[in-house]
């Protein structure tokens, strides 16, 4: 099994079901590149160099560059979806979501049930999300929280390689509109990734660390910093389990009402602003369906309450570290009632 | 292009048909038996079913908040729609939906739309598939004046252009969006210019005259059907009754609506032309008025005897595989 | 003092603060209403009459109608309030938020911020909420969960006709963005609503009913639901707490803590779908804070994750109910541990 | 209109200071010394200048992601620009913003925009609260040609007319959005037609003749400080670097760039004029030249040696009274 990096799996997934399934289109802004200019086609690739190369296969008809226009981009993969294809439509930044939102929630995420459960979606919206890139308030946000509110979408977060391969080969298949959280800063991180296609299905946490002191509920990048805690603690004998649920809508709030009731104490990791955040979900979930088991607070470490500064101290002091989740971590276990 | 005499009772039954749906609703809701925001299509006829009548099940159209007359132009089930607007369980979208999201995919209607911009984008998304895979089929864009001025849909021109999508882009101009008119909200002297300026043949015609609308949309279809690209047709018409249900209308002068019932009746125009070109014979239609009428009597019957969904049904239908 | 109804508490504050600031405007769709039609001007008013009149005192250069055009709404209050203006924009249902929420929350919300404290933005956005007037899907959400998870965004939803001068005069007067969210089954509500200008800080909650029990805390339209629960469970000895936090940015953290610690078992009510909702927030945020105080489980009483339906008994469903909360209440008065 | 010849040597000096402040953030950029995404203005200095030589410090300015040129153009302090760029305490948002969202209302300038069509609406507000107030200000939205295809930038323009609101409508049209080009992605034949059927006066320049620009600009200034509405102005001009720093531009052929720095360069161009013409001699121009060197090479020195924010700044500024 060969090692490849994050990208490399998403781009290899691409190509893989665009093979699979012809109805599959990958469409927005750049994807190829170079439409229009004196040079050469494919000269992006995504501005991240996620969809590299599947022009040359597959051809304008089904990697389609756009305008700079994300509700008609949103809107005319949303009603494509409905209409026979299975459309990949990029979202480059999600930050830019609030210039087309209506189209995905009022829209995509709505019309099985507002038409009574006839119509089916079968939409990705693959996104960049997360801070770290040094590129300030419009270009650093998370939100999945916001997505992750609404009914009808399902929100998909995978920490590494092999994660994002297998969900975004199930978002594909999938028949629901998905919103696919790509973390910038993860691109580059390598894991061994399987050549052939595999779907990991929704709703399925994985366990990426086990133990019985507590309990680590972490996202995205957050998890490699999780992972970090348990490792170093372990050194201490302390006992970290530590959850990436990978998606948070479905939610397996089976494994982690589970990972409460073994350990009593509950940490949640969410590279979010505070409020309405999946970590005060999680704790309020937690709070409510596992409360005899709660040994301690349940200790959120999130951002704070503010826009994602640009100034690099002051984005690194923005974003949960291992050391504050160290701290958490700390607090919890030493909490005596 | 000469129409067949079929073609033409067709069109005139689901013009009628349209009328008569609405002005029943009209009754019903004053009398308080229909939930919700309703707006009705009362005097626009000739726009959907002039479009409609050049479109096959296969195609599709994407309507708006004001889509009854888009439904049943399309070939909705009458009787359906009706449960839906009385929020019944066997309403084309189970209850759920209501007026302003009746759909019903397997005649091509995309769905009304709550919100104003909302279909354009959809629209081009259908004529995407269309494209991709080659299907022939053309989608249509229904949307209103005050429409004309929403983001979403100057972006759908946009790319309908770009990609060169089988889409057709009805502006039907009521003259109003809500209450404000449109030579106030239109900043553009002319709707349908402002959407050529997009990079699209754009015409405006009189939408109260079936033949003209009919023959504005055929040579937009012939061209979207012939790879021809997207075009845009500004539809001039009114509408009867209030902007929704309840509505006093007093951004309107009391004779503005008696006066355009007159003179831009669509029914009547096409009842004329028709008999005094003999193409069809007064009592043919006459007996098309009296069918209409007993079947929206059936209809409304029908949908207030009829079940409501139940608690069981509230949490289905979000997901096709997640519970 | 004269009873007035919600819907003439607001206007009638709109007039005062209009009289009392020349910079205070008012835009939006058919806020008066008829211009460009044959009939007369005001013919509106807002759709739901609640801007009735304005243009008649302050003209159309104060009172501004607009096309059907959110983003350019939005944005151009946003613009003009860093340029001297302090608009009232009117969003006319909440549901519309995702045609234009990148003015408010990447534009008007992160000024500050980005600018590096050098800009104001006084800008409020009355907008209408909620479910039960048989709108449908697009027409009946309440949304604040997402404006509350924004770090810039001020959130009030007031549940009475007092609160609602008091709230919006102190909206109006604020620095910053606010969410002004108005449950549309409130209008005509009445309440003893004084006729000078009053305003209510963001950030204190009012205790509707005290308690030592059990608390609940709700909002909006919920709030008339459980002090309903309250009374009713009044009379069986059942002493409950009622809050009422008006604001849930900034949200009064203390109030709630406090409730906790007094009577050990909270209920949090929240007429939205439950994930990362304003239920899930609280509740997290007492699992943090008043953990210790905790006797029972929090119970949330929420939507269900659907889109809001438009047959009316499932509607009636859709919405917590009374019931829901007496049930609630009782299920966690019932916890042993 | 004659420029006087201080006019000609500000818009001379601002014009190079641009130009200087660009070139030199490309080399330290490649040097590893600036954080995130930088998008330089080089090559499109005429626009900006041309336009705001028009407008008092009063008047305000809406800009872009490629919003260097616009700051320098509109007047705001160049040290504090490199201190914000890099981050720095100092800088003219405290290190908070950066490139992307660089702003100074005490200049007119209203921020640098990180959202393509976000600035538009911003613009239409700012030129709301003039008309409002009746300050005689005026407003300019800059935004490029992918920006002119955002549904925010159309409604933008519908609205301006609609309320007649003094506000100009600047279309950067440097070939590219990104990597697509603009024949690509606008569908329309000509974008300043294209914004002209809004309902305005529309035209389109060559953007990289300063005296060209400045015209236009000061024809469409004067026409909304006297009530006269919006109006649109196209610019038609090349970036000389990357969409953003470090993009290798595989979308260009590779003699395009240097093909255009011969021949749309606008300091050669303005340089041949004014001197040509005896307006200026060669020697004051050097002088400036030599001056905005020096001043670039202070910033930058300044900007390295200078301190970050500290950790009491993260959560500062983000409510007026709020904690
Ligand atoms: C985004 C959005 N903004 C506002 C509304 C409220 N609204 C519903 S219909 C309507 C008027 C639409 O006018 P037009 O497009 O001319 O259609 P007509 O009602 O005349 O058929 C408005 C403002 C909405 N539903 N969605
Ligand atoms: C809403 C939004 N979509 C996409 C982007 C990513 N993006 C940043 S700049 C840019 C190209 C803009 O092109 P243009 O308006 O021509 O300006 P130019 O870069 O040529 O100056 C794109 C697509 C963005 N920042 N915001
Ligand atoms: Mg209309
Ligand atoms: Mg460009």
């Amino acid at each position: 099994m060969a090692k490849k990096t994050f990208r490399q799996a998403i781009n290899e997934t691409l190509f893989q079901e665009m093979r699979r399934d012809p109805r599959v289109i990958v469409m927005g802004e750049d994807v190829a590149g170079g439409q229009g200019g004196s040079g050469q086609i494919d000269a992006y690739g995504g501005p991240l160099g996620v969809t590299k190369g599947l022009i040359g296969e597959f051809g304008a008809s089904r990697v389609i560059d756009t305008p700079i226009t994300e509700s008609a981009i949103m809107g005319a993969a949303a009603g494509a979806a409905v209409n026979g294809l299975r459309p990949v439509a990029e979202l480059m930044f999600v930050d830019f979501f609030g210039v087309c939102f209506d189209q995905i929630y009022n829209q995509a995420a709505k019309f099985r049930y507002m038409f009574g459960g006839k119509a089916k979606t079968p939409l990705v919206i693959r996104t960049t999300i997360g801070a770290g890139f040094r590129a300030a308030a419009q270009h650093s946000q998370t939100l999945y929280p916001i997505f992750t509110h609404v009914p009808g979408l399902k929100v998909v977060i995978p920490s590494n390689a092999y994660d994002a391969k297998g969900l975004l080969t199930q978002a594909i298949r999938d028949d629901d509109p998905v919103i696919f959280c790509e973390h910038k800063l993860l691109y580059d991180t390598t894991a061994d990734v399987p050549d052939d296609p595999y779907a990991i299905p929704f709703g399925e946490a994985e366990i990426t660390r086990d133990g019985d002191d507590v309990a680590i509920v972490a996202f995205g990048r957050m998890v490699h910093f999780a992972n970090d805690v348990a490792d170093k603690l372990a050194k201490e004998k302390i006992s970290v389990r530590v959850i990436d649920p990978r998606t948070t809508s479905p939610l397996d709030e089976d494994t982690i009402i589970e990972a409460v009731e073994d350990t009593g104490r509950l940490v949640v990791v969410d590279e979010s602003p505070p409020r309405c955040s999946i970590a005060r979900d999680i704790a309020g979930l937690a709070a409510e369906h596992a409360f005899g088991a709660l040994k301690a607070p349940i200790a959120q470490v999130t951002c704070p309450h503010t826009p994602v500064p640009f100034a690099p101290p002051l984005e690194d002091l923005y974003i949960p570290s291992p050391e504050k989740i160290e701290a958490a971590v700390r607090r919890v276990l030493a909490y005596k009632g | 292009m000469q129409l067949s005499r079929e073609d033409l009772l067709d069109s005139y039954r689901r013009m009628r048909t349209i009328r008569a749906f609405e002005d029943r609703l009209h009754d019903e809701f004053a009398l308080g038996g229909i939930p919700g925001f309703v707006h009705l299509y009362a005097g626009q006829e000739a726009c959907a079913v002039g479009m409609c009548m050049n479109l096959t099940d296969e195609d599709m159209i994407g309507s708006t908040h004001r889509g009854h007359g888009h439904c049943i132009a399309k070939g909705c089930d009458v009787e359906a729609m009706m449960l839906e607007i009385y929020g019944k369980k066997g309403g084309l979208c189970g209850g759920k939906g209501g007026s302003m999201h009746i759909a019903d995919l397997s005649k091509g209607m995309l769905g009304a739309n709550g919100i104003v911009g909302g279909n354009p984008p959809l629209a081009v998304g259908a004529a995407l598939a269309a494209k991709t895979l080659n299907t022939g089929k053309v989608a249509v864009s229904f949307a209103g004046d005050g429409a004309s001025n929403q983001g979403t849909t100057f972006e759908a021109m946009n790319m309908a252009v770009v990609l060169q999508l089988p889409v057709i882009f009805v502006v039907e101009n009521n003259g109003y969006g809500e209450g404000t008119g449109v030579s106030y909200a239109v900043g553009a002297k002319d709707i349908a210019q402002r959407a050529a300026a997009f990079g699209m043949p754009g015409v405006s015609v009189d939408g109260s005259d079936f033949f003209t609308v009919h023959e504005a949309a055929r040579e937009a279809v012939e061209r979207a059907r012939a790879g021809g690209g997207p075009s845009a047709i500004e539809m001039r018409i009114t509408r009867y009754y209030g902007h929704f249900e309840g509505d006093p209308q007093l951004y309107r002068a009391a004779d503005e609506v008696p006066g355009l019932r007159e003179t831009l009746d669509c029914l009547k125009k096409f009842r004329q032309r028709v008999t005094e070109s003999k193409l069809l014979d007064m009592s043919q239609l006459d007996t098309i008025d009296a069918e209409v009428a007993a079947l929206i009597d059936r209809a409304v019957a029908k949908a207030k005897a009829a079940e409501f969904p139940g608690a069981a049904d509230l949490t289905t239908d979000v997901y096709v595989k997640y519970a």
